[in-house]
């Protein structure tokens, strides 16, 4: 029941910040004059036609900071639950097994450092 | 420039109230985004305007826009060269209605020292490709006429005039 | 005891307070982007040796407004290019992570929408979506800037998200507790930010400025390199609710870093939202300090900062927390 | 020197007969007349002997196409000038530009304003024109531009041609200071190339030379270089000065030199603001603007404008200056002391900013040969090269200071270089106040109307941008009959590509703001 209340909250809010955003935007249609000239539509490129769609074949530098973060944030998702149940003093334990978790993550990192994933080259086309 | 010459259609928006659009021409008026467009000398005295000297800012038009999608207003300062005026026309048709042109400096209002007999590079004024609302004299003009400019502008969209017209005193 | 009378009653009493927390959180949405707007445009003026807007209304109060409604009468302009429904979309999205958040904020004791428990869960979850709604603005351009600037975004969101994570959690391990409320209330004793937690708030105030795309980590919309980055195509009030939904986003990350390491609404003498208020705004003006002190880093060294010296740093502060707790 | 290198271009090419010319008229020490068969083999042995090619033109002769080349030393001035004659009807000449890489530039802006083809360059297209002209605009009599030539014409489309992601910076763009077009590939964060389009300021300057007489044509040297108006002005005064030999009173000369260091300061004061802005830090540009206002406060009161100022006149000033400029200078002096210690805190000493400029954009010292590049951004890598220094005009031999020097070659240098240089101006200043003798500043008898002795010149000054040349035709008459501006930041832009080649994109845009352009002067 609380649970069902509290996520109302949530779709209420989201509901009505969607209203909130279209609704502006609706207004504008209304009050605002329009000029329609030759170019009026084209693609802002600096003043010039540009050369082709943007939806080229891209790369993307930061692919494999992509593919660590994905790694990461799930194991750090981990540690949330086990902060609630963390508890002052005595039971050693818990932090030994804080201790070992956090050691892993430090491990990939190194690993990816190691790897030079870290370090950008500079790039020639020969 | 494009097939045809220039060519543009203005649409009234769809609702337009006398007291609303009072308003809305007020706040226009008042908040004035320049594009970030320079073209030659008079480009140094835009950014002189904007500056801590003469502070553009006061008016709430400081907020200088490099994307034409979210300009207002187009400082065309400087020379407009043939290979230049597609992109300008461009340019000033990418932004969104309502918009405005000042022109700034002789170059652009007429070519200034660079028309002559035999040119072949540069467009005798800007006016020709693009509706231009306030003309702004000088070899560069001074900040000072830029700001005059801009009150212009406002006296323009609002029908009042911000400050009372300076008394001539020659 | 759970007659229908008594559920009509609970039911009764939180739609009144769904429909005030609403009215309140977009009156504080709306007021809190007026201000803002003009306290941005004055700091960023006396830093400069400027005056800043003046002659708009007494000291340029009136000039939000005027921009305001100077955006809502401009032209809405959708490029033939774009792929259209992405790039109605991305405004609208920007905006749900930015009202949901309101829910748990505590402005004082009592004046929170809702205590949900896992309050600052709903609050990084949602965040997640101002990412989504950069890329598909960028996406849904077809504009080149904008994809680089949207591609830029997304790395260095995920790159922050971490540090932000890992700062965040030592404070959960010493409240035992996820709702902001509970936060808050845990520092009576101490502000957390003087309690070890110095290095951890520290590291989240650079995470945050990251995350919501500010100097010197505004590379999104680096202007000097990528015209006006993501939202170069988006004009007029599609345009307004961007700008809308970044300066919300720093005063609710300037909020969280209130709550969870500077005692949120906790204060001597004053109101507690009245503190509240004082310390996230100094937050923002520490924030809008820095846009106008520091030049723009590089792609590289943002990500490698990030995963080089912010990550590391955290790990050893959750340990060192974890260490203290037991002793 | 000039003797070494004629006795050493006899013996390496053969048929080669250097005349040594009055360096004081005529701005060089060797003349060369080459032939075709020739002109390469003069060309290599300049290379060979460490000689960068300051300038290259054409002059139409209406009987033949001359075209020029002007050699000099960084080490030590030894200025050549190397003709070539061209057949007009059907103008061709052997490429450099595999030798000097600036030269692939020079060839095609002849190509564009003469027609003249040079056989080999690798990329013949138009450099300035648009795609609508349909003649040779710097040819005394009209040619209509043949039909190969116009394929040519904005031939230059590499989004047709191939695959890729291209992106067009400028030319409206926040960071390439007006009007300059750069087209990027891009492969992510990487520039792949970059090509710089310019004309799209192409102001006919060097035609308009040809309509009007020598005092006529003074204001456009102010709008050539808009932020070191009065350098330019210097150097246009002082070419025609020395063409026709007039005399300049001690105190004009004086005057001269202080209001030229002052504009110095006034444009790398821009620069650096701009700089920074380039790199995301807004608030330094407001700061040095506010400097800067002072500068212009100063330079108007004597002068009568703020940027364009046409202050000089041949043979002196436009009028004199007074006690209260004397005053306000040394005033000025004290505060931009006192204020390049707070540029320090605010800007050099911030760890973004070293990071973002330290090692990006590294020259060597074969950019500054291959390029013929100058100013401020050589001087960063070490070379200690300034006009002021070698070829000294107004009191610079009578004023004894330093050239500052960097290292590297990287942006930090040539930010460094040129906050030094600002240092240096000053000290430049205070020195000629303290010796402003008295005088008039006007020489007398100097006609309405100048009309120069037959014969060519050469000469440089040093504009903030760098070597600052002014070659200049004349047939006796009252109008020169061809003028041509080597400008200093032509050359420099031509390093972008091979520096920003494979560089990230914030990097090569803080390496194009380090270097200071200014695009009229380099569209002219």
């Amino acid at each position: 029941m609380e649970t069902l209340i509290e996520f109302s909250y949530v779709v209420v809010f989201a509901i009505v910040a969607t209203v909130f955003t279209i609704a502006p935007v609706v207004i504008s249609r209304l009050i605002a004059p329009r000029t329609i000239g030759d170019r009026t539509f084209t693609t802002y490129e600096c003043g010039i036609q540009p050369f082709g769609s943007a939806w080229t074949r891209h790369s993307v530098v930061y692919y494999i900071y992509a593919l660590i973060f994905i790694a990461f944030d799930v194991d750090i998702l981990y540690l949330f639950p086990a902060a609630l149940s963390y508890t002052r003093q005595g039971n050693v334990y818990e932090f030994y097994s804080l201790l070992v978790f956090i050691l892993i993550l430090v491990l990939a990192i190194i690993y990816a450092w190691g790897k030079g994933v870290f370090t950008w080259k500079r790039k020639s086309l020969s | 420039m494009g097939k045809g010459g220039f060519h543009l259609e203005t649409k009234e928006p769809i609702i337009k109230l006398a007291i609303a659009e009072k308003f809305i021409n007020l706040a226009r008026a008042n908040s004035i985004w320049p594009m970030t467009f320079g073209l030659a000398c008079c480009a140094i005295e835009m950014m002189a305007a904007a500056m801590a000297r003469f502070d553009i800012a006061r008016f709430g038009a400081e907020v200088f826009r490099p994307s034409p999608r979210q300009a207002d207003l187009m400082i065309v300062n400087g020379t407009v060269t043939k290979k230049m005026a597609p992109t300008v026309v461009t340019l000033y048709e990418q932004m969104p209605s309502p918009k405005w042109v000042i022109v700034m400096g002789n170059c652009a209002i007429s070519g200034g020292p660079f028309a002559f007999e035999g040119q072949y590079n540069i467009i005798e004024g800007i006016d020709k490709l693009i509706p231009v609302d306030v003309y702004v004299p000088g070899c560069p003009p001074r900040p000072e006429g830029l700001l005059e400019g801009l009150m212009k502008l406002e006296e323009k969209i609002t029908g009042t005039r911000r400050f009372p017209v300076p008394e001539q005193k020659w | 005891m759970c007659g229908l009378d008594n559920i009509i009653a609970i039911v009764g009493k939180e739609i009144v307070r769904l429909i005030l927390g609403l009215i309140g959180v977009l009156i504080v949405v709306v007021v809190n982007a007026l201000i803002l707007t003009w306290v941005e445009r004055k700091v960023s003026g006396h830093m400069q040796k400027r005056i800043g807007p003046k002659e708009v209304g007494p000291y340029g109060l009136i000039q939000p407004i005027a921009d305001g409604l100077k955006l809502l009468g401009k032209e809405l302009l959708t490029p033939a290019n774009v792929d259209k429904p992405l790039y109605y979309l991305a405004p609208v999205i920007v905006f749900i992570p930015v009202l949901v958040s309101f829910i748990v904020i505590p402005f004082d004791g009592f004046l929170q929408v809702k205590d949900i428990n896992v309050g600052i869960l709903v609050i990084l979850a949602f965040s997640s979506l101002s990412v989504l709604s950069i890329l598909i603005a960028g996406w849904g351009s077809n504009n080149k800037y904008s994809l680089i600037g949207a591609t830029r975004s997304v790395a260095q969101n995920i790159a922050y998200e971490i540090p932000l994570l890992l700062s965040l959690l030592p404070v959960v391990f010493m409240a035992n507790s996820l709702s902001l409320k509970d936060i808050v209330e845990a520092q009576r004793d101490g502000w957390f930010v003087w309690r070890w937690q110095f290095f951890a708030f520290l590291i989240y105030f650079i995470a945050a400025t990251a995350e919501t795309n500010r100097t010197p980590f505004d590379l999104p919309e680096a202007e000097s390199e990528l015209v006006a980055g993501f939202h170069t195509e988006y004009s007029g009030m599609r345009f307004a609710l961007f700008f809308l939904a970044e300066y919300t986003n720093i005063f609710i990350a300037s909020a969280i870093a209130t709550t969870f390491f500077l005692g949120g609404y906790l204060g001597p003498v004053l109101p507690g939202i009245v503190w509240f208020f004082i310390k996230t705004y100094f937050l923002v003006f520490v924030i809008m300090w820095f846009r106008w002190t520091f030049p723009r880093v590089r792609f590289d060294q943002l990500l490698n900062f990030s995963w080089k010296i912010l990550i590391p740093v955290a790990f050893a502060n959750l340990i060192v927390t974890g260490g203290i707790l037991k002793l | 020197m000039v003797k070494e290198i004629s006795d050493k271009i006899k013996e390496a090419v053969a048929s080669v007969e250097p005349v040594e010319t009055p360096y004081e008229q005529r701005g060089y020490h060797l003349a060369i007349e080459a032939t075709r068969t020739n002109i390469v083999d003069i060309v290599n042995f300049f290379d060979k002997s460490g000689f960068y090619l300051a300038d290259m033109c054409c002059v139409d002769y209406i009987d033949y196409l001359e075209v020029v080349y002007l050699f000099n030393n960084h080490n030590q001035v030894c200025r050549v000038k190397v003709t070539l004659k061209v057949d007009p009807d059907k103008p061709s000449a052997p490429t450099i530009s595999h030798i000097y890489k600036i030269a692939r530039w020079y060839e095609r802006e002849i190509h564009e304003f003469f027609g003249v083809l040079f056989d080999g360059h690798p990329f013949m297209t138009y450099l300035f024109l648009h795609d609508q002209i349909d003649f040779y605009p710097l040819r005394k009599k009209q040619v209509p531009v043949p039909e190969e030539d116009k394929k040519l014409l904005n031939s230059f489309n590499p989004g047709e041609q191939e695959d890729g992601f291209f992106l067009n910076l400028g030319p409206q763009h926040p960071s390439t200071h007006g009007v300059l077009r750069v087209v990027v590939k891009m492969n992510g964060e990487y520039m792949l190339s970059a090509e710089p389009v310019l004309g799209y300021l192409h102001r006919m300057h060097e035609k308009m030379a040809e309509n009007r007489t020598y005092q006529q044509f003074y204001p456009n040297a102010a709008r050539m270089d808009y932020l070191g108006a009065l350098n330019f002005n210097l150097g246009y005064v002082t070419t025609v000065e020395k063409l026709c030999g007039i005399e300049v009173p001690e105190r004009a000369q004086y005057i001269r030199t202080i209001t030229a260091e002052l504009n110095r300061i006034s444009s790398h004061l821009l620069w650096l603001g701009a700089f920074v802005a380039d790199l995301g830090g807004l608030t330094p540009f407001l700061y040095t603007f506010d400097d800067r206002e002072n500068i212009l406060d100063i330079l108007e009161a004597v002068a009568g404008s703020r940027l364009t100022y046409s202050y000089l006149r041949f043979g002196g000033l436009f009028n004199d200056v007074d006690d209260d400029f004397v005053a306000n200078v040394r005033k000025f002096i004290d505060r931009l002391r006192s204020r390049f210690s707070m540029y320090e805190r605010l800007i050099t000493g911030n760890v973004i900013f070293i990071n973002r400029v330290k090692n990006i954009g590294v020259m060597d010292e074969t950019y500054p040969l291959k390029y013929g590049c100058s100013g401020p951004v050589i001087r960063s890598i070490g070379i200690p090269f300034d006009i002021r220094k070698h070829e000294p005009y107004a009191v610079y031999d009578r004023i004894n200071f330093n050239v500052a020097t960097g290292t590297n070659g990287d942006n930090m240098d040539r930010y460094l270089v040129r906050i030094k240089e600002m240092e240096i101006s000053l000290d430049i200043i205070e020195k000629a106040l303290k010796d402003l003798p008295t005088g008039p500043v006007k020489a007398e008898k100097i006609p309405k109307k100048l009309k120069p002795p037959k014969g060519d010149i050469y000469h440089t000054v040093e504009s903030p941008r760098g070597e600052l040349g002014i070659y200049i035709v004349s047939d006796e008459s009252d109008v020169p009959y061809r003028m041509r501006w080597r400008v200093p930041s032509y050359s420099n832009l031509m390093t972008f590509p091979q520096l920003a080649e494979g560089s990230l994109i914030a990097d090569a845009i803080a390496t194009l703001g380090s270097y200071d352009l200014v695009i009229p002067e380099i569209d002219r």
